[in-house]
C-alpha cells in the first residue's frame, strides 16, 4: 500500500475510521479448483463498479487440475485498484491471501516487506504442509516474519455460515471463496450487491449453491464488520480514480479482440466474419467469445488443425466473407505455409496471435513477444505483411478494427499481435458507441468491363476484391506466380520482378495510410527514449512516470504499426541520445529498428514468462544512463 | 440460355502431358456440367498441388488453385461463407491421401456440401514420379528403386472409414459412365467421394489396365445398380453372392451348379458393410466395383451451421447492433 | 532380476485431476509392462500432447513429449534408427485424430512396428473441454454452445480403413482386460491400433457410462475371444448372428425361439469385413465390441527397410567406402 | 565467344585450321520432351573431360511434359566453357541450338549479338510456327539478322543416319538431340567417345535405341568434319583450363551435398544417415540420390508430408542415428513447428534448404535466395540455430559436412541454404579423397552416474546425447520448458530466463568456432565491398574480377556462416567505405549485417527467378560509384 497516510476520517457508513490508501494490490491465491480467477474478476468488477482505476494479472497452471494442494497446481489473480491511472497489476502485492500452504509458499516472497497475509489456518493441515513440501509450518516459524499475518479458520467460519442448507461438507467447502472475497471486499470498503446477483445468476440451476455462495459472501463481509473493533482487521479507504463520465465494463483483450472485429467487419460493410480456428492456449478465449456471438454475424469453425483453421478462412475470405483466424505458438508455425498463399493471391485475412512463451511449446499459459519476427519474416520467400500489435486490454479493441481496414483496403493478410497476458487481464473500459467506429467501406468488385484479377487501385495498389458468384468475373487464383494483370500462371522473370516489387510497395505504401508516430510520455526529443510495442505498455508507462518525476528526461515511445512502421518513427529516434527497447524477448523490436534505421538502439529483454515489472524497467534505465 | 460443354472450358492452354488421362476427365466434367446446366459464375474449383490440380485453370468457373493437400479446407471455408455455391474439389491420390489425408477425412465426416473428385493415378506426377501412398508394394520409383514396401491405401475405404456418406468410382476414359457418377455426386447433398482411376501415361504407364483393359473390362469391372444383383463378366454371366453363414464375397455362375440370379446378393447403396465388402474386390480373383459404392445421406455440415445461426437469431455484421453487443454484460456508469 | 509395476513409475509426479481415467490406464500399464518384463531401458513412450501425451513424464523408460499430433512421425524415425526399440505411442482423440489423423493413417498403413494407445474421452482435456472429432452431435463445449453438429468419426472403423493390421478395443478402468488387450498390442509385430475408452471427470464425465456403468455393462459389451461365438448379456444368454443373406448383424437370445449357439456368428479376428461389422456396434440396440477386433499380421515396415538395406549391401556410414562412393560415376584424370 | 583472335594454325588432326577461343557460352534448347539436360549433360561431359573448367544452367519448365512445341514447354540447358576459372553459366550465349520454333522464339534474345544460331528447318512446319506463337517463320524475315543464322534439317539428317536400324520415325527422332551433340562436340573440338559408350550403357536393354543414338551422334559429328571446308560452319579450338591435376568428375550441388552428408556422418562416427523427406522441386533430387546410397549407411523414409519427414528425422536422432530433412518453399514452411521442438529439446539435425522462388508456391523451378529470413528468424519464440550456405555445387559437399559437425558437436538443428540453382547446375570436381575429410567424432552418453540430461558442456554448452537403449539413462526430453539440469517441466520464470540464455549462448558461441571472415578477392579495405552468400558467388566473383582489372577498389567477401556471424565481419566490413550486397530476394543478409553491425550496407537485389548476370552486378556497383 501507498504510505502516504491521511488523517482517518468517518467512512460513509458513518462507523468507525478506515485508513486511506491511493491504490492497493491484492493477490489471491489457491489451487486451481478453489476458484481464485473467478474471486478475482468478482473483485475487479466491484472495485470498478465503484469508479477505481484497475489492471489484473490472472496467472495460472498448464496443468488443467493439478493434483489439491501441490505447488504446481495454484492458481492465482492479481489486481491492482485504486486513484491515478494504474497501468500494470502491480510490482508487489500489498495483501496476499493464501488458501492453502502451497498458495502461500508460491507466492509470499512476492509481498511487499510489511505487507499483509491473510490465510486459512483451517487449510494448513500435515498433509497440505507436506504436499507443499514444508516440515514445519511457516504459520509457526519466522518465515513470514517481514509480513502482517492475518490467520482466520476460513474453512470453519465457511461451513458455520452454510449450515442448514444442507450441502456436504466437500461442497459447502467449495464457498470458501466468496467468504473470503466478502471479507477483502469489505476490508476495502467495497460493495458486494453485484456479486450476490452474479452469484444468483450463475448458479440460478443449483439454487442450493448459489444459496450457499451468498451466505459465505455475506458472512465474510460480515466477519469483517463485526470484528472491526479488533486490531487484527482494518479496514481501509482506497481512492477512486476521476475516470471521464459514460458507461464503463470491465474487458479481457479477447473480449476487446472479439468484439473489434465484429466491430471492423461491419465497418468493412462485410456481411459475415468467419473466424476458422483450433484450441490452443491462450488463443483459445477468442473462439469461445466469438462462437457466441453468432447474432451479430459470427460464424465459427473449429477445424481439424491451426493449417485447415487458416485455409479455411483464406476461403472465406475468397468468398467475400471477412477471414479471421487466431492461434499462438506452435500454432502460429503451422499457419505460415498458408499465410505465404493469402500474400501471393492478395486476399484479405486476420491473423490474431496470442504470443506465448516459446521455443516450441515452451510454457503455454506464460506471456511473451518473441513472435514478432515470425509475424514479419517468417514465411518462405519474400511475403511481406502488415503486422500491428495491441497495448492494453481495451486498445485490443482498436487495434482488431485497424486489423480489419488494412485488411480489406489492401488485400492483405494482417498479422495482429496480442500475448497470454493482454488475452486474460481485465481493465475497466469506457464503453465506445458504435457511431464512433470509423467506417471503411469495401467495394467487392461487379463490373465484368476492363476486369483484370490482378488489376491495381492506383491509390492502395491493391487488387479487385471479385467474388464467386458474381456474373461474368469469373477467374482463376493461385500460388504460382501470377501475371501483373490476368492472373494467370505466368513464369515470365520480368513478372516475377514486377510482382515482387509490387507487393512491397503494396504494404509499405500502408505508412503513407496511419498516423505519424506520437510520443507518450515526454519530450519528442531528449536523452533517452523508451520504445515499446505490446503488452509492456503498462510498464513502461509506470516506469517513464517515475524516471521523468525524478527530473530525468525520458520519454516514452509506444509502437503499434511494426510493419511498416509509421514514416516517421526513423526521424522521431534520431532525436534522442539513447533508445532502449524492453522486450519479453530476446531482441526483436530492437533489431528491426537497427536494421532500417541505422541507430545504436539497445534492448532491455526480459524471458521470463512474466510481465516486466515497472521496477525493473526503471533500474535498468537508471543503470544505464549511470553508465 | 443454355451452357454447352465447351463453354466451361477456360482460355488457357491445357498443359498436361500429351496422352494424359486428366484430358478425358477435364472433357467429361464440362459435360457433366452442361448436361446440369449448371451457372459457370455459382461454380467454383478447389485444387491443391499436382498435375490434377492444375484442373481449375482449364475450366471456365471460378477457380481457387491452393496450396498441396489443403483444397478441402478452402472449400469448406467458401462454402460457410457463400452456400449457394456449387463447389467442387479436385485432387491427387498425393494431394488428397498423402499429405492431404486428414483434411480428406475430416471433410467426409464433416460432410460439407461439395463434390470431391480423385484422380488416383497411383504415383506423384507433378514430382516426377515418385510411388505414392495408392502405389502398390514393389513399385519401382526414383525413391524407390528396389521397390516400395508400404502397403497402399484404399481411397474408397479410406473414405468409409472416416464416415462419408457419397463414395463413388470411376475410370477417366470411361466418359458415359464417368459422367453418370459425376451427376450423383452432384445431386448428392453433403460431402460425395469420387475416386476417379486415372492414367499418367509418363511415370506409371497402364497401371489400371488389368481391369480397365478394353480385352479384359467385361470380366474385371462390376458396375453397381442399386436394387440390381451384383453381376459381370463379359455376357454378365457371373455374379456374388455371400458365402453362406460368413461375412464374405464369392463369385459364382448363374446358371452353373444351380446358381440362380435370386442367390446374388442384391446392392444396396444405403448398407455401408456391404460397401466396405465391394470396395476390397479386385484382380485377380475379383473384378473392380465401379459405379455408386454407398449414399446414403445425412444432414450437411453448412445447412446445420445455417440452420445454428438463425437459432442464435443471427443479423448480418453489416445490421449488427455493435452496442447491444458492448454492453452485453455487467456495465456501470460513471457521471460527472 | 524382475522388473515390479512400481518400477517402471518415473519420480514425476502424476498431474491428473482427482478421479480422471489417465491413472487407470497409468497403473495397467506399469502393471502389463511388469507382467511382461520388458526393459525399462530398451521401451520409449512417444507423445504429441495433450493429456493423455503427458503420459511418458509418468513411467521411468525413455520418453519423448513431442508437438501436437506428430508422435507417430517421431515414433517411425525412433523405430528405424533403432529397430530393437520396443516402441509405444500414446494419444488422444485430439492429438491423434484430429491434428493427427493423417500421421495416423499413415502409420498404420505403413505397418512400423509399434503399440499406438488412444485415450478415447471424446473432448479435447487439456484446452479446457471443447469438443473433439470423437464427440458425438450435440455435444456442449465452450466452441459449440449450441452443441456440435459434425458426426463423430469412429478410431477403430478409421484405422481399420487405413488398412491397420491389428484393432482392438478397451476401456480405462476395467485393469485385467486393458492388460490382457495390452499385451495382445505389443505381441502383434507390426503397427497395433488400440483404443481406450477414457473418462474425463472434468470436461465430459461419464460420456462413456451407457456401456461402462457397472449396472450395464453386462448387456452392453460384447467380449470378443477368437474361433469364440459371439455372446453377451448378465448371463451370456443374448448372441449376434448375420441376418439371412443379407450384411448385418442381430441379436438373439439363445434359447428362444429356437435360436441355438451354433447358430451364432464366431468371431474370427483375420476377417476385415466382420470386424467393420462389429466395430459399428453400439449403444441402444447393441453391446459395444471390447478385445481384439482385428489381428492379420503383415510384414512390418522396419524389417522391410531392413531387408533392402542388406540387399543393397548396407555398411554402417562408419566404415562406408567414401572413396568409391564418390568415384562411383564417370571420372578422369588431369595429370601435371 | 571471347574476341581475342589468335593467329590459326594446323590443328591436332592436322586439317584446316580452327579459330581458337579462350571460353564459349552453348544453349541447347528445345522441347520438354527433346532431351536437352540429357544433352547439355553430355556436353559438360566431354568438355569436363578434355580438361575444360566448367559452369553450367538447366533451365526448364514446371509442367512435366507441356504440350510438344509451346513456349511454355521449352527446356534449356546452358553451358559456360573453356579456360580462367569459370564460376558462371555466362550471361550471354554464343551460340544457341534451337530444335523448335518455340525454343528459338524464347531463347534468341539473350544470345550475344553476332552469335551463332544452330536451328532444325525440319521443325520450322507451320503447326510449330502456330504452336510458338509465330504468325511469320522468324528465319524468313530479319528477326535473326543481329546473328549467325545456320539452318539444317536435323531431322531429316537423323532420319538418315539411323535409317537401316529399322525404328518408327515417331523413335528415329528422337535422337535429333544426338546428331546436334555430334556437330557440337565436332565444332569445338570435342571428343565424343565417353558419350557413346554411356549412350550403350543406358540403353543396354533396348540396344535398337543405343545404335540409333550413337548412329546419330557420329553422323553430327562426322557432319562437321565433312563440310568442314564450306564456310557455313566452322570449327572452334577452345583453351583448356590449366586445373590441378588429379582426378575429377563433374557435379551438381544436389550430389555433393548427398555425398557431403554421407562423409559427415562417417566423420562424427555415426552408423546410420537417417533422411526423411517428402517430395518437392527442387529439393526432391537429394531424396533420389540418396536413395541410392544405402551401402553407405544411408536409409531414406519418404513420409506422408513434411511435418511428418522432419518429425521422423528429430525421432531418428533422438535415437542416435544422424537425422537429416529436406524441402523447399512451402515444404519448409511446414517444417518450423518441430524445428522449434528440435531446438528445445537440443537434438542433432540437418534441414537442407533447396530454396525457390516465392511466396506460396511461387516459381517451383526457379532459384531464390528468399529464405534467408525464414531461416534466422522463422520460428514461434526465441529458436536460435545455426545457418550455413553453399556457394557452388562443389562447395556444397564442404557445407554438408560442415552442417553435421555443427549438429553434432552443438547438439541443434541446423539449416543449410542451397538453392534450385545449385540443385541442379554441374561442374568438374576435384575429387576430395576420404583422407581429407576432417574428423569430429561424437561421443554418445553411457555412464549414468552424474548424468544430466540437460547438463552441458562448459565449452559448447550442448547437453549430453543419451540415446534410448543405454542402460541406465532413461529420462523424458519433451517441448514443454526443462529444467536447466534435470531436463523435466519446469515452468520456474528464472529457469526459462536461463535456459532461453543458454539456448542464446550456445548458438552465438559458435561464432569461436569457425573460420574467421576471409575476402575472396581483393584487400581487406578498401572502397567497396561486395558482399553475398551462397549461388550468387560465381556472378559477383566474375563482377569483382572484372571492376578491379578496371582498376576499382573493390573486394569481394562471401559469407559461407549466416548464423552466427564470423567473429571478424563486423570489424571487417568496417574497412569499406561502402558495402554493396547482392542477393536474389529484396534484401535479406543486408538487413541482417545492417541490424548486426550497424552499417550502412545497401543491397543489390534480384528477384526474377534467374540468376545475376555478372553485367548486371558489375553496372549496379559502376552506377552506385559514380554517383
Ligand atoms: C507443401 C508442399 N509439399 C510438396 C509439394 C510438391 N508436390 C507438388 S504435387 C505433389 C504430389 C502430386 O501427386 P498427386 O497428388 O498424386 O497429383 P498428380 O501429379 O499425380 O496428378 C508434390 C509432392 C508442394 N507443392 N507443396
Ligand atoms: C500445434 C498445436 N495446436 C494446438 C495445441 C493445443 N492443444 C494441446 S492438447 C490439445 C487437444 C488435446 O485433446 P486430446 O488429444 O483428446 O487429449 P486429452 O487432453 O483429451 O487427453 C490441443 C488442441 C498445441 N499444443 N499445439
Ligand atoms: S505427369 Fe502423368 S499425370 Fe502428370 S500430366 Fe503427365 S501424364 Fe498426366
Ligand atoms: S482434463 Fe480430463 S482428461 Fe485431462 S486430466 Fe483432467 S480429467 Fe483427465
Ligand atoms: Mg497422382
Ligand atoms: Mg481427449
Amino acid at each position: 500500500m501507498n504510505d502516504r497516510r491521511r488523517p482517518s476520517s468517518p467512512d460513509a457508513r458513518g462507523v468507525m475510521a478506515r485508513e486511506v490508501r491511493d491504490s492497493v494490490v491484492i493477490r489471491f491465491a489457491g489451487d486451481s479448483g478453489d476458484g481464485m480467477q473467478f474471486t478475482g474478476s468478482q473483485f475487479t468488477l466491484e472495485a470498478a463498479m465503484a469508479g477505481k482505476d484497475i489492471a489484473t494479472f490472472p496467472d495460472y497452471p498448464a496443468e488443467i487440475r493439478a493434483p489439491a494442494g501441490t505447488t504446481y497446481g495454484v492458481s492465482a489473480f492479481q489486481i491492482h485498484f485504486g486513484g491515478g491511472d494504474i497501468t500494470t497489476a502491480g510490482d508487489e502485492p500489498d495483501v496476499l491471501v493464501a488458501l492453502n500452504p502451497a498458495a502461500l509458499k508460491v507466492n509470499y516472497r512476492d509481498l511487499r516487506v510489511g505487507g499483509l497475509v491473510v490465510v486459512d489456518t483451517g487449510a494448513f493441515s500435515k498433509r497440505n504442509l507436506a504436499k507443499a513440501g514444508y516440515e514445519t509450518s511457516p504459520l509457526e516459524d519466522d518465515t513470514l516474519a517481514p509480513y502482517q499475518l492475518l490467520k482466520l479458520d476460513i474453512g470453519q467460519r465457511t461451513l458455520d455460515a452454510v449450515e442448514g442448507l444442507g450441502l456436504t461438507q466437500k461442497l459447502a467447502l467449495r464457498s470458501r471463496n466468496m467468504w473470503t472475497l466478502g471479507l477483502m471486499l469489505w476490508m476495502f470498503g467495497q460493495d458486494h450487491t453485484a456479486t450476490a446477483e452474479w452469484i444468483r445468476g450463475k448458479f440460478a440451476k443449483q439454487p442450493e449453491v448459489a444459496e450457499a455462495n451468498v451466505a459465505a459472501l455475506l458472512a465474510g463481509h460480515a466477519f469483517g464488520e463485526t470484528v472491526e473493533m479488533s486490531s487484527d482487521v482494518v479496514g481501509y479507504t482506497v481512492a477512486r480514480a476521476d475516470v471521464p463520465p459514460g458507461v464503463y465494463r470491465t474487458v479481457t483483450g479477447t473480449e476487446a479482440t472479439a468484439w473489434g472485429l465484429v466491430a471492423g467487419t461491419q465497418a468493412a460493410g462485410i456481411e459475415k466474419l468467419m473466424f476458422g480456428s483450433y484450441p490452443i492456449t491462450p488463443a483459445t478465449g477468442l473462439l469461445h467469445v466469438l462462437a457466441n456471438l453468432k447474432r451479430f454475424g459470427v460464424l465459427t469453425f473449429q477445424a481439424e488443425d491451426e493449417i485447415a483453421a487458416i485455409c479455411a478462412s483464406i476461403g472465406a475470405s475468397y468468398a467475400g466473407a471477412l477471414g479471421v483466424t487466431s492461434s499462438s505458438g506452435p500454432g502460429m508455425a503451422l499457419k505460415t505455409e498458408a499465410l505465404g498463399l493469402a500474400v501471393g493471391t492478395e486476399l484479405p485475412l486476420v491473423v490474431v496471435n496470442s504470443q506465448r512463451a516459446g521455443p516450441s511449446t515452451g510454457l503455454p499459459t506464460k506471456a511473451e513477444q518473441s513472435d514478432l519476427f515470425q509475424a514479419v519474416y517468417g514465411r518462405n520467400g519474400d511475403a511481406p505483411l502488415p503486422v500491428i500489435a495491441a497495448a492494453t486490454p481495451a486498445d485490443c479493441f482498436d487495434v482488431a478494427i485497424e486489423a480489419v481496414r488494412l485488411a480489406t483496403k489492401y488485400m492483405t493478410p494482417v498479422v495482429m499481435l496480442s500475448d497470454g497476458y493482454l488475452a486474460n487481464a481485465a481493465e475497466p473500459w469506457l464503453l465506445p458507441s458504435a457511431a464512433d467506429v470509423p467506417e471503411f467501406p469495401v467495394t467487392f468488385r461487379t463490373e465484368p468491363e476492363g476486369f483484370h484479377p490482378f488489376g491495381r487501385d492506383p491509390e492502395t495498389l491493391a487488387r479487385p476484391w471479385a467474388v464467386p458468384g458474381t456474373p461474368g468475373l469469373q477467374h482463376r487464383v493461385g500460388g504460382l506466380e501470377r501475371d501483373a494483370e490476368s492472373g494467370h500462371i505466368s513464369y515470365d522473370p520480368e513478372n516475377h520482378q514486377r510482382m515482387t516489387d509490387l507487393r512491397a510497395a503494396k504494404i509499405n505504401g500502408i505508412a503513407r495510410d496511419i498516423p505519424h508516430q506520437d510520443v507518450q510520455l515526454g519530450e519528442s526529443h531528449g536523452t533517452v527514449a523508451v520504445v515499446g510495442w505490446g503488452s509492456t505498455f503498462g510498464p513502461i508507462y509506470q516506469a517513464v512516470t517515475r524516471l521523468r518525476e525524478a527530473g530525468l528526461s525520458v520519454s516514452h515511445i509506444h509502437v503499434r504499426h511494426l510493419n511498416p512502421f509509421p514514416e516517421n518513427l526513423g526521424e522521431l529516434l534520431e532525436g534522442f541520445e539513447l533508445v532502449l527497447v524492453p522486450e519479453m524477448n530476446n531482441g526483436q523490436l530492437v533489431s528491426l529498428l537497427r536494421s532500417k534505421y541505422l541507430i545504436p538502439a539497445e534492448g532491455i529483454n526480459k524471458v521470463s514468462g512474466k510481465p516486466f515489472k515497472v521496477s525493473e524497467i526503471e533500474n535498468r534505465v537508471r543503470v544505464r544512463l549511470e553508465c | 440460355m443454355t451452357v454447352a460443354a465447351k463453354d466451361f472450358a477456360s482460355d488457357q492452354e491445357v498443359r498436361w502431358c500429351p496422352g494424359c488421362g486428366d484430358y478425358a476427365i477435364l472433357k467429361a466434367m464440362q459435360k457433366t456440367l452442361a448436361d446440369l446446366q449448371v451457372e459457370p459464375d455459382q461454380t467454383v474449383f478447389v485444387s491443391g498441388i499436382g498435375c490434377a490440380a492444375r484442373f481449375p485453370y482449364y475450366m471456365s468457373t471460378y477457380g481457387f488453385h491452393t496450396i498441396h493437400g489443403r483444397a478441402p479446407a478452402f472449400a469448406t471455408g467458401i462454402k460457410l461463407a457463400k452456400p449457394e455455391l456449387d463447389v467442387w474439389v479436385i485432387t491427387g491420390d498425393g494431394d488428397g491421401l498423402s499429405i492431404g489425408g486428414n483434411h480428406m477425412i475430416h471433410v467426409l465426416r464433416r460432410n460439407v456440401d461439395m463434390q470431391i473428385v480423385l484422380f488416383n493415378n497411383e504415383i506423384y506426377g507433378l514430382t516426377k514420379g515418385q510411388y505414392s501412398p495408392t502405389s502398390r508394394r514393389g513399385t519401382l520409383s526414383p525413391s524407390t528403386p528396389q521397390g516400395s514396401i508400404e502397403l497402399p491405401i484404399s481411397p474408397c475405404a479410406l473414405a468409409l472409414g472416416a464416415s462419408a456418406r457419397f463414395v463413388a468410382r470411376s475410370v477417366d476414359t470411361r466418359q458415359p459412365h464417368l459422367v453418370e457418377v459425376l451427376k450423383r455426386a452432384h445431386a448428392h447433398r453433403g460431402a460425395s467421394f469420387v475416386e476417379i482411376f486415372q492414367n499418367c501415361v509418363v511415370f506409371n504407364d497402364g497401371v489400371h489396365s488389368a481391369f480397365t483393359d478394353k480385352g479384359v473390362a467385361g470380366d474385371m469391372q462390376l458396375h453397381l445398380e442399386h436394387g440390381k444383383p451384383l453381376r459381370f463378366g463379359r455376357d454378365a454371366e457371373k455374379g456374388l453372392r455371400l458365402k453362406p453363414g460368413a461375412v464374405e464375397l464369392e463369385v459364382v455362375t448363374v446358371g452353373e451348379n444351380g446358381v440362380k440370379e435370386s442367390d446374388l446378393l442384391l446392392h444396396d447403396e444405403t448398407n455401408r458393410s456391404l460397401a466396405s465388402l465391394l470396395i476390397e474386390l479386385g484382380p485377380p480373383h475379383f473384378p473392380v466395383a465401379l459405379g455408386v459404392l454407398y449414399c446414403n445421406p445425412e444432414s450437411s455440415y453448412e445447412k446445420d451451421v445455417a440452420r445454428q445461426m438463425d437459432e442464435a437469431g443471427a443479423h448480418p455484421a453489416t445490421d449488427a447492433d455493435i452496442d447491444t453487443m458492448l454492453r452485453g454484460g455487467r456495465t456501470w456508469e460513471v457521471d460527472e
